[in-house]
């Protein structure tokens, strides 16, 4: 993977988005969702994780009919039109928390700490929330 | 009863003034009298009549416009925090005021409750 | 004796705001969750226990519109914690002869 | 002290700010001290409490030249001047940043978790930043 | 170096446009290139020209007008974060432009560097 | 192997940013700790330790700017932690291949 650590005409980079927020009780999530899906029409290595409470944007049965905000949480579903294949989730968050990749909207590769921290140290732009 | 409302959020950031407004909206649909709201902070940004957000979300600022207007309930805008946020008359919805702190406090000593939503 | 309803609107695992309130609030008082919040509210979390620790002395109550929109709906909540909504909230601040926010 | 339990004509409420975060890192501070400062023209029962990251506003030696923000923690001087009297601070808090009653710019009245909540307890208003 | 500077909270509020902006000067001053200044969330309000801070107090809006316009700076606004909280071509200062999250994208991909200020 | 510079900028007694820096950033890479996240930097403090503790596998620096804004420049901080100003600040991005702001 040589090739990456230095772009040449054609750049391409490992690009990852961290998602750390819950979603409604703050943009965050949602406006990080947007650039996300603007990035995905570059031709770059793109990743999307979601650690500590991000991972509560991936909630299945969210309905936000009383609370007026949008629910965007089917749009992570668009991910994977867009290519972008890489969704990860921290264990220790999910554990943490009491949920499992069933509860979660779409499908995702569950990582220990230790081994997610790997992936993002190999980044060359991380785009946290 | 009569309540106040102290909003310390702007718009969208933060769920503040959302929670706010449909605490507002059962308080008074239970028959109470909402005595003021009163945005603070970066609350002074739900008073930007420039505020366009996307055809399929809500606009908050022209829900408490409209609410305000309907219900007849004072908006203020607190000056200090407007300033320095450059929330000036030239972009303040019709509904919203602009005054002095003196304002909240005020609220706090007339009103029966207050409540608080921020961050 | 004041009657003191809390308002937590911060999720416990990203920040102190539900600590400081339980450190500090009364025996006798009441809490009620919303927005982020409303994760303190759910059972087998890694907080579960200090709230449910807490539903004796204190009476917890949660924001079931905020608890919806973020599909916790159909999760175990701790019990002897009470869901209400937007009107419930206005009752509890109107029962209350006071509120605090911990923002 | 029950008069105050149903303020008469002359309404006399117990006013409470409740200071929560450092500052500089965000304006919570610094504009919750403007409200005290207000708050103090009207002749009601105000307390200021400091607890959490709120006791390092009130830590000495702030030199703000090189952030380029104003330091305020003088102005938390003036409150003796406005006869804001009652300053609570802590005592758990404090200790859990190794700091001491010495440490901060005015003197304040040093509480433990649970008489400080016991009073916290008898407020009519609580602002809380 | 090319570095790229992306701002995601308003002025005054949090201290990210602050140390943004001492980060920025201090490149500067080493001889780094600022490939971009993205502006996004709250970052928006960094560009509203109405913000009038007390005397006493720094104007982050001025600031950063100055050090974009003197040194050539590209100060990018995002359309879309700036629609919803009323960050409009009228009231937008000098030295700002209004545009794009490709611009974020492309300032990721183009500078070496790329530092994110926020909340 | 890619260097990466860690950005922290929240206190580690209001919120969970360090915990989570802490627990995912890889031995040999660094951590500078900017605006309330300086006082993480402080010895004698409840989380100093678990800060402590890193110094060996992590290299850690501290914005003295914020420090002296804080009243902290007299305080005794965590060993081995190096104070930079902004221009110090700028020369960690650049030495460092990537960064990440732990918001």
């Amino acid at each position: 993977m040589e090739e990456f650590e230095e772009p040449g005409p054609e750049i391409v980079k490992r690009f990852m988005y961290v998602n750390r927020r819950a979603p409604y009780g703050t943009i965050y999530a949602h406006e990080c969702l947007e650039v996300i899906l603007v990035a995905a029409a570059f031709d770059q290595d793109v990743s999307v994780v979601f650690v500590d409470d991000g991972v509560y944007e991936l909630k299945k049965g969210q309905d936000t009919t009383d609370i007026g905000l949008k629910n965007f949480s089917k749009t992570y579903g668009a991910l994977d039109d867009y290519d972008v294949e890489k969704i990860y989730v921290e264990k220790e968050s999910l554990e943490a928390r009491g949920l499992t990749a069933d509860d979660l909207v779409i499908p995702v590769e569950v990582l220990a700490a230790k081994e997610l921290g790997e992936i993002m140290a190999k980044q060359d732009i991380v785009l946290g929330s | 009863m009569k309540i106040g409302i102290l909003i310390n959020e702007g718009p969208f950031t933060h769920q503040a003034s959302d929670s706010a407004y449909r605490f507002t909206v059962a308080a008074l649909a239970k028959g109470h009298e909402i005595y003021r709201v009163f945005f603070y902070k970066d609350g002074v940004n739900n008073a930007n009549k420039l505020s366009e957000p996307q055809t399929d979300d809500r606009n908050l600022v022209s829900l408490w416009s409209e609410l305000g207007q309907e219900n007849d309930i004072d908006l203020v805008v607190c000056v200090a925090a407007a300033l320095r946020r450059g929330i000036k008359d030239e972009i303040v919805k019709e509904g919203f005021r602009i005054s002095g702190l003196g304002q909240l406090v005020e609220a706090g000593i007339q009103a029966d409750r207050l409540v608080v939503f921020g961050d | 004796m004041k009657t003191m309803l809390h308002l937590i609107n911060k999720s416990p695992f990203e920040k102190n705001s539900l600590d400081s309130c339980l450190r500090l609030a009364q025996s006798g008082s009441s809490i009620l969750l919303i927005e982020d919040g409303v994760y303190a509210a759910v059972a087998n979390t890694e907080h579960a226990h200090r709230v449910a620790a807490r539903t004796r002395d204190l009476s917890i109550y949660v924001l079931g519109p905020d608890v919806a929109a973020r599909g916790l709906s159909d999760s175990p909540l701790i019990d002897d914690i009470t869901v209400v909504d937007y009107e419930g909230f206005v009752d509890l601040v109107a029962e209350h002869d006071a509120n605090q926010s911990w923002l």
